[in-house]
């Protein structure tokens, strides 16, 4: 029990001091690809940490829910975030939010940054939450399909449960799982604006998406939603990594030594990740808005399809 | 002590709906006087909340213990038999839980009635008809409550019938309700035979499969037209926006769970042992119900409406539910059966709660401002922040986040559409999970469909005079949100009461129930077993409380604290003018680009000048509602074109009329001649 | 009933379908009142041979009233309604002579074809009886339907009546009330067409109904 | 004892009456001759009730039974509070000079001679003097009919009384066939037309002649109770004769005209070689059913509206009785009385809209429950209870008729429902339109003279939930013997 827990604080706190350093890491790979310096991968840091520091700008009609969003959406976001299991299952939250659970709290977390979106009243904020809300109405079943065809192939909706399995006999890539993969692939940029979807660097007005929601925030507030954002992309990594390539991570009741393993395996998967993720994004240009629910569109069929294959292909349950 | 006997909690049950019968008489004279409508709407709530403890109680009696009451008055040729059961006691706490707190919303919010004599009397009979539709336990009562529920919220309805738009919705809606009660009738006839056994124990005796299939679709056109199944839902976006505010609440949140019962009693308890295929039917409407339900809402700019066609939609998620139900039943699987049916009453009652205090929630913005079309609404969070607390928790409740409500019965859908693999049937195991993928769909829509409502609502600049003026409603009405908000929270993180007391129905129902809940550590829900899936609200809400707190008190620990207001940046593009703010529509306009040219036909027409002319641009969207064209346009051609072509029948001289009887003569004449 | 009894019963009968036709097939007025009262006579001629032979004497009566009023009075009164009216012109059938008297003859053939199951009576007497006076009822009745002019319409609706008559006398013994509802309602029925000429004359200064359809109840 | 008191009262029934017509067409004075109207029609009201608990034995002319002691108390119940409601009504016709004195005078004179015809019909044991009844109801209410001389009235009354003369005549013709039919086994003369006998007997009855002769009598009498396609005269009739004559024509001619119907029925049920007439009714009973709600759209007029509305429920029952058994029958007999209180009551209601609002236009008519809030909701309410609503009645029957005409023959009664269904939406878009709407009329309207109408609702509502159990016993016996 008491193990459990230290579990969960430790991958609370790993996860909430990893986060930025894969955003910084992701930028870093960027700049090399495209054969700039680049800032440091600690830049993030520094970045929150300046936010934090500076005046915050309020707008003059904005209400207590703008201002009480971010700490929300941060919360939520990394209440998600523990319970995905990272260098080790049996956390002590793992019997308190399946899959499904870590789904919807990151629509929580949407739904809130939605709402901040629109609070101040101006047109890039309206913007930018409804293009939100319209692709999460994609992406949000698309990764639900996803997860229902990895839930019924391993007759579980726990991640732990899901990630044993496919580290056991049964486990291992049939063409359900990949399309699942695929599909959860693109879920995930969408979610977190990376090309092709939305470009989390731009402030060209008419194509932003979630910079356009976060407008009016500064200081302190940009800070937490900033943490929320790159929080959410190690959430993502860490749900492919957990589910598709589950190598290395502790069991229950591991030792110090599969601790260390697990850590290590967990860094090498983020690092290995975040290097394909930028890999891809500099390979493919922005699209139109309304392309990316044609895009977003393919990953809801590709997760149906992989749920209905699995009958086909006759998984074992 | 009385409670002993096995009658009393239906004798309780039963006086209580007499009561609420005597008060409807009562509230032509209450009217007059203000006091008069808070008593009434007092004694609605009192007599409610009683209902609710005595369905509460039969909950949680074992089922041998419990006894109905014979009465002698109803069907001449039959037998009225009343008393609770634990199915219609679910449903009993259910609505009568929300009923009492609408009712308490009343108090205050009655006062505003224009015409209370147009209320008054039909409130109580209104609820006083939901509850004998639970009551009653043979054919006759039952259909006696459904219609008088129907007729009582249709004078509701009309209740200010000044406006044609009110008129026509009530009009729809009689005239639909009524199909509905004949489909039922007609079912009930089917069940009781030409024997005439109304009674319900009469009718389970003698129930088998093959009557069950035509009852099944007549159950589904009777219970589902009332409840909004697609495409039978047209009145609902129209009869519940019209009504005053807490009576919308009682009409969505409220009758369609009747409806659902309705549906529940007839397909799971009398129609006798489903067939297989009896789930298709149910799992495709529901599953189409869900996600026309939510598109229809999307492209609503009428907060009412919207209201009534997000109902639409979570009658859909019931059903799905529901149909699972249906269909593991029939393959013998009981433990999914149970859980796919506490999934569904959980929907019920998540739904009775945050539907009620959506619809609160809009009445008090309309009373405040005169106003239900979003486009001239905003920033009333400023204004109303009571209600707007209130509206929000709904709102995310409604949209099935977490850790409100809505999200565990949804969660809970979800559990058992993943048990279809061990469904017997191929085709159903194929289709589970396309409903399951509508399912998924239509939760990411809602989110956005309540962002739009609450968003344009109460956030940004107020769009208009009247929202500007708007003033925080009073207390009672505040109070009555607020406990729906609470209970929407509750029931979020403490959902193993919730199933713990369905277990009797499910017990009843399909025969198996699932394991305690409530025992659980940390009130967490396990309803198969704990390798395959668990939620626990409580600590999860507790761990995003704790989290918020301390991201909140480090920031501000380590912050500047300075804050300053300024204007809006707005990439450096200000304009003071409201108008400038994203509308409704605008917010709905990327989902209609995406699901709107399929589903509504829509079609956008820009007409812009030539350069130089100083003539407006003008962009007109065309949305068609194809459900009315398909199903409800060609029926009244048909009976308007019939109508027409035998009016000519009123126009002919005594000699055509002559003519007819002597051709009636002469053909009668040759049938007996041929004979 | 000896034979030579039914068989002027019989004659007696189909004489009154016989005149039904020429009833059907006169398309003047003057001459059809004619008709009319040939009509009536031979109905009390048959009404009158019943009452011998059943031995039935308040059938006298019937047959008297059919006489008097139907045979005599009534043409007369028609008559004189006719000649004031100036109505004493060709009257046009609404479908021509050839097919109404196809159509007659189809309708006896008919009225023969329903009674022919009738078994259980001991004679044939009655059901040929009934045969006949069903083919009257219904060749009166299909005037009434091919006329357009309001008397041509009373005196099929006349010979109609006649047929029940037939029909009544025919059967046996029975009961005077019978007879008396029938002239009453045939004076009932007369007194009111009276009022309703009268009115309808006071009012559209015609019989014919085609100006009472311009007055229709509801006007679209 | 007993016998003796239900000879009087059963002879109160025709005596009342007829002594009413010598007085009232004496009477001068509308003052006077009203009040008198309505405390002949009380007495008759109480004989009728005398015979709930003392019945005579029956006659070869009268009788008194089960089935028609229902009817006889319905009816006079129906024809007295039509007689207080005439009272007003009739006193505004002479305000606004619609109606002269003289014609008032003929008119309760005519009122008291149907009521003895409608008596007679009901009591007669005799088929002849049911059918000499019988037309003499009918050409009384032609008279009323015209009595306002004007085109459309006379128009109506001519279309009703040619109409009219040719189903006397062809249900005489029916009626000399079933005496035909029995004399063979009855022997001749009254016996054979004695209904108790007859219905006795029937089983011996020569069944070609007995089918044959309900052909007759169902277009003869049909054409009285209204069914299609027989049914032309009934609109116009009741649109433009006075008010209380058309509740009293709803309320209690159909009636009494499909009670002769079902007379004869009861003779045919007893003989198994007869086809059963219920082909014949059900197929006439949907045809008015849904004919009727078809030409319900389309009203203008208010009273032609509700005459149609009429049409409809005597198909419905007709249909019910047409298809049998004892659940159908038992609800068309009790369809048969809800209809009768209710439809009476509406057109008590309508008679007070037209009058107040100075026309029989629906268009013209809007926002009663605004401009006569009692009014308008005793119309709406009463329409409700038309409409086969609960807490009233005719929802009773349509249950007992539905459920149970769907377990026997499903694709009736889904063609049944389609009727209903029709009906109902025309009615409920009518009465919408006028019920409801913006207006700033208001108009005063003593409340006691809405007290029939509120009368028979009340009757209705009270059906509709409880039924004692004499009725019951009844209309169960009645409903076996109709078989």
């Amino acid at each position: 029990m008491t193990q459990e827990w230290f579990r969960q604080l430790l991958q609370a706190a790993l996860v909430l001091g990893l986060a930025p350093l894969l955003s910084g890491a992701t930028r870093k790979i960027r700049a090399r690809l495209l054969r700039r310096r680049g800032p440091s991968v600690f830049q993030p840091y520094r970045d929150l940490l300046k936010l934090i520091r500076k005046e915050t700008v309020v707008a003059e009609n904005a209400s207590w829910l703008f201002r009480a969003a971010p700490y929300a959406i941060f919360a939520t976001t990394w209440v998600a975030a523990t319970l995905v299991p990272t260098f080790a299952t049996g956390l002590s939250l793992s019997g308190d939010g399946d899959v499904i659970v870590i789904v919807a709290l990151l629509g929580t977390a949407r739904f809130l940054l939605a709402l901040a979106g629109l609070d101040v009243g101006t047109s890039f904020g309206g913007i930018g939450s409804s293009r939100e809300m319209m692709f999460a109405s994609l992406a949000e079943p698309a990764m639900l399909m996803a997860v229902f065809t990895l839930s019924l192939i391993a007759g579980s909706t726990q991640l732990s449960a899901i990630s044993a399995f496919m580290l056991g006999p049964n486990g291992g890539l049939n063409i359900s799982i990949a399309l699942a993969l695929v599909a959860l692939i693109i879920v995930a940029l969408g979610e977190n604006s990376r090309i092709p979807v939305d470009n989390p660097a731009t402030h060209l007005e008419l194509t932003m998406v979630h910079e356009a929601m976060i407008l009016e925030y500064s200081g302190r507030h940009l800070a937490v939603i900033e943490a929320a954002a790159s929080l959410k992309l190690l959430l993502y990594i860490s749900l492919i990594a957990c589910v598709f390539v589950p190598w290395g991570t502790a069991g229950d009741g591991a030792g110090a030594v599969a601790y260390a393993v697990g850590l290590g395996a967990y860094a090498a998967k983020l690092a290995v990740f975040a290097f394909l993720l930028v890999l891809f994004e500099t390979a493919v240009a922005k699209m139109r808005v309304f392309r990316v629910p044609d895009f977003l569109g393919i990953a809801l069929m590709l997760g149906l399809l992989a749920t209905i294959l699995m009958f086909v292909s006759k998984v074992p349950r | 002590m009385p409670l002993s006997t096995p009658h009393c909690l239906s004798q309780l049950a039963a006086s209580g709906v007499g009561l609420l019968f005597a008060l409807a008489p009562i509230g032509i004279f209450a009217a007059r006087r203000p006091l008069g409508i808070r008593l009434t709407y007092a004694a609605c709530m009192l007599i409610c909340a009683g209902l609710a403890g005595v369905a509460l109680l039969v909950l949680l009696t074992p089922a041998s213990k419990l006894g109905f009451i014979h009465i002698p008055v109803g069907l001449p040729l039959g037998r009225t038999v009343l008393g609770f059961d634990p199915l219609s006691a679910a449903f009993a706490v259910i609505i009568n839980l929300a009923t009492a707190i609408i009712s308490g919303y009343a108090i205050g919010h009655g006062a505003h009635a224009r015409e209370p004599l147009r209320i008054m009397p039909f409130y109580p009979a209104f609820i006083a008809g939901m509850n004998l539709v639970l009551l009653a336990q043979d054919a006759f009562s039952f259909l006696v409550g459904w219609e008088f529920m129907s007729l009582a919220s249709w004078a509701l309805v009309v209740s200010e019938h000044n406006s044609a738009e009110n008129r026509r919705a009530a009009l729809v809606y009689l005239i639909m309700a009524t199909g509905g009660g004949l489909a039922l009738l007609l079912a009930f006839g089917l069940l009781a035979g030409p024997g005439g056994g109304y009674a319900f124990d009469q009718i389970r005796l003698a129930a088998s499969s093959g009557v069950g299939s035509i009852v099944l679709i007549l159950a589904l056109a009777g219970a589902g037209s009332k409840a909004g199944l697609v495409p039978l839902h047209a009145w609902l976006p129209l009869a519940h926006p019209a009504a005053p505010s807490h009576v919308s609440a009682l009409m969505s949140g409220v009758m369609t769970k009747v409806a659902v019962y309705g549906f529940v009693r007839l397909i799971f308890d009398l129609a006798g042992p489903p067939l297989w295929w009896w789930s298709i039917p149910v799992l495709l409407v529901a599953g189409i119900t869900t996600l026309l339900g939510v598109l229809y809402a999307l492209m609503e700019h009428d907060l009412k409406r919207l209201l009534a066609y997000h109902t639409v939609e979570n009658i859909g998620i019931i059903f799905i539910g529901l149909g699972l139900s249906l269909a593991f039943k029939a393959g013998g699987l009981g433990a999914a059966a149970a859980l796919a049916l506490v999934a569904a009453i959980f929907h019920v009652f998540n739904h009775s709660l945050f539907k009620s205090l959506l619809f609160l929630g809009s009445g008090s913005v309309l009373t405040a401002t005169g106003e239900r079309d979003m486009e001239h609404l905003g920033g009333l969070i400023h204004r109303m922040p009571v209600t707007a607390v209130a509206f929000l928790v709904g709102c995310i409740a409604i949209s099935a986040l977490p850790p409100f409500n809505g999200f565990v019965s949804e969660w809970l859908t979800f559990q058992a559409i993943l048990l279809s693999p061990q469904l017997p049937q191929w085709i159903q195991r194929l289709l589970v999970p396309a409903i399951g993928a509508m399912l998924a769909c239509s939760a990411a829509l809602a989110a956005g469909c309540f962002v739009k409502a609450f968003g344009m609502t109460f956030l940004g600049r107020p769009r208009s005079g009247a929202a500007t003026a708007a003033r925080e409603t009073d207390r009672w009405s505040r109070s009555a949100m607020l406990v729906f908000a609470a209970l929407c929270l509750l029931a979020g993180v403490l959902p193993g009461f919730v199933i713990d007391s369905i277990g009797s129905v499910t017990q009843m129902v399909v025969g198996s129930r699932l394991s305690p809940q409530a025992a659980l550590p940390w009130f967490r829900i396990i309803p198969i077993n704990p390798a395959r899936s668990a939620y626990g609200g409580l600590l999860l809400f507790v761990m995003i409380l704790i989290a918020t707190a301390a991201t909140a008190f480090i920031v501000r620990r380590f912050a500047a604290h300075s804050v300053r207001r300024s204007p809006a940046w707005d990439c450096g593009f200000p304009d003071a003018s409201p108008a400038t703010q994203y509308t409704a529509g605008s917010f709905a306009q990327p989902i209609r680009r995406v699901f709107g040219s399929v589903v509504f036909r829509a079609r956008e027409h820009v007409t812009m000048p030539k350069p130089g002319d100083t003539a407006v641009a003008k962009l007109r969207v065309d949305l068609h509602d194809t459900i009315w064209e398909a199903f409800y346009a060609p029926v009244i051609r048909l009976v308007e074109g019939a109508a027409d072509r035998l009016n000519k029948l009123q126009f002919l001289t005594i000699r055509n009329y002559l003519m007819l009887v002597f051709a009636a003569l002469v053909i009668l004449l040759i049938v007996v001649g041929t004979l | 009933m000896n034979p030579f009894d039914t068989n002027i019963a019989h004659l007696l009968a189909g004489s009154m379908v016989l005149v039904s036709f020429l009833l059907l097939y006169q398309d003047r007025m003057l001459p059809l009142l004619n008709i009319f009262a040939i009509h009536a006579c031979v109905l009390a001629c048959s009404v009158g041979w019943q009452a011998y032979v059943q031995r039935a004497p308040h059938l006298f009566i019937t047959a008297l009233i059919a006489l008097l009023f139907k045979g005599v009075m009534i043409p007369i009164a028609l008559r004189r309604i006719v000649v004031r009216l100036g109505i004493h012109r060709t009257i046009e059938n609404v479908v021509s002579i050839g097919p109404t008297m196809l159509f007659g003859i189809a309708l006896v053939g008919l009225s023969i074809i329903v009674m022919l199951p009738v078994t259980q009576s001991a004679d044939t007497f009655v059901r040929e009886d009934l045969a006949f006076a069903l083919s009257v009822v219904l060749l009166g009745f299909l005037m009434m339907v091919m006329r357009r002019n309001a008397v041509s319409q009373v005196i099929g609706f006349m010979s109609l009546e006649n047929g029940l008559v037939l029909a009544a006398s025919g059967a046996r013994g029975m009961p005077l009330v019978v007879e008396i509802s029938v002239g009453f309602s045939v004076l009932i029925a007369f007194f009111v067409v009276g009022i309703f000429l009268f009115r309808i004359r006071e009012r559209f200064d015609t019989v014919d109904l085609q100006a009472l359809d311009m007055a229709r109840g509801e006007s679209t | 004892m007993n016998v003796s008191v239900g000879t009087v009262a059963l002879a109160g029934l025709l005596a009342i009456p007829s002594l009413g017509i010598v007085l009232l067409a004496v009477i001068p004075n509308y003052r006077i001759a009203a009040p008198l109207n309505v405390i002949l029609c009380a007495v008759t009201l109480v004989s009728a009730g005398a015979l709930y608990s003392h019945r005579p034995e029956p006659s070869l002319y009268l009788i008194v039974d089960d089935v028609n002691t229902v009817f006889l108390i319905v009816g006079a119940l129906v024809g007295f509070t039509t007689s207080v409601f005439s009272a007003g009504y009739i006193a505004h016709e002479l305000q606004t000079r619609r109606l002269r004195s003289r014609d008032v005078r003929f008119y309760h004179a005519m009122y008291q001679l149907l009521m003895f015809a409608l008596n007679l019909a009901l009591v007669s044991n005799n088929i002849g003097l049911m059918w000499v009844a019988i037309e003499l109801a009918t050409l009384t209410t032609v008279m009323m009919v015209g009595i306002y001389r004007t085109s459309a009235a006379l128009e109506a009354a001519w279309k009703y009384f040619i109409l009219g003369s040719v189903g006397i005549a062809l249900a005489l013709f029916g009626t000399i066939l079933v005496y035909v039919a029995a004399e063979g086994r009855l022997g001749e003369g009254m016996p054979a037309m004695a209904w108790d006998r007859l219905a006795a007997h029937s089983a011996g009855f020569d069944p070609a002649l007995l089918n044959l002769s309900f052909v007759f009598l169902l277009l003869g009498y049909g054409t009285k109770v209204g069914l299609v396609p027989v049914h032309a005269w009934l609109p116009d009739a009741h649109a433009e004769g006075p008010t209380p004559i058309s509740a009293v024509l709803s309320g209690l001619l159909l009636n009494v005209a499909l009670f002769a119907l079902l007379r004869f029925k009861m003779i045919m049920a007893g003989n198994p070689g007869v086809i059963s007439p219920g082909p014949m009714m059900v197929t006439m009973g949907l045809a008015s059913l849904i004919f009727a709600g078809l030409m319900i759209y389309r009203r203008r007029d208010i009273k032609r509206m509700f005459a149609y509305s009429s049409i409809e429920h005597m198909g419905i029952i007709t249909f019910a009785f047409g298809l049998g058994g004892p659940f159908a029958n038992f609800a068309g007999l009790l369809q048969m009385a809800m209809h009768s209180l209710t439809k009476s009551g509406i057109f008590f209601g309508v008679g007070y809209v037209c009058q107040l609002e100075g026309t029989q236009q629906i268009a013209d008519i809007r926002g009663l429950t605004h401009s006569q809030p009692l009014l308008g909701w005793l119309l709406l309410l009463s329409v409700i209870a038309i409409a086969g609503l609960p807490p009233f009645g005719i929802f009773t029957s349509e249950f007992l008729l539905v459920t149970s005409t769907f377990a026997v023959a499903p694709w009736l009664a889904i063609l049944l429902v389609v009727g209903l269904m029709i009906a109902f939406s025309a009615l409920m878009l009518r009465i919408h339109g006028m019920a409801f709407g913006a207006t700033d009329k208001h108009y005063s309207l003593g409340a006691y003279r809405l007290a029939p109408m509120a009368l028979h609702l009340t009757l209705v509502a009270i059906a509709g939930v409880y039924l004692p159990g004499a009725i019951v016993a009844w209309f169960r016996h009645a409903a076996i013997l109709l078989g």
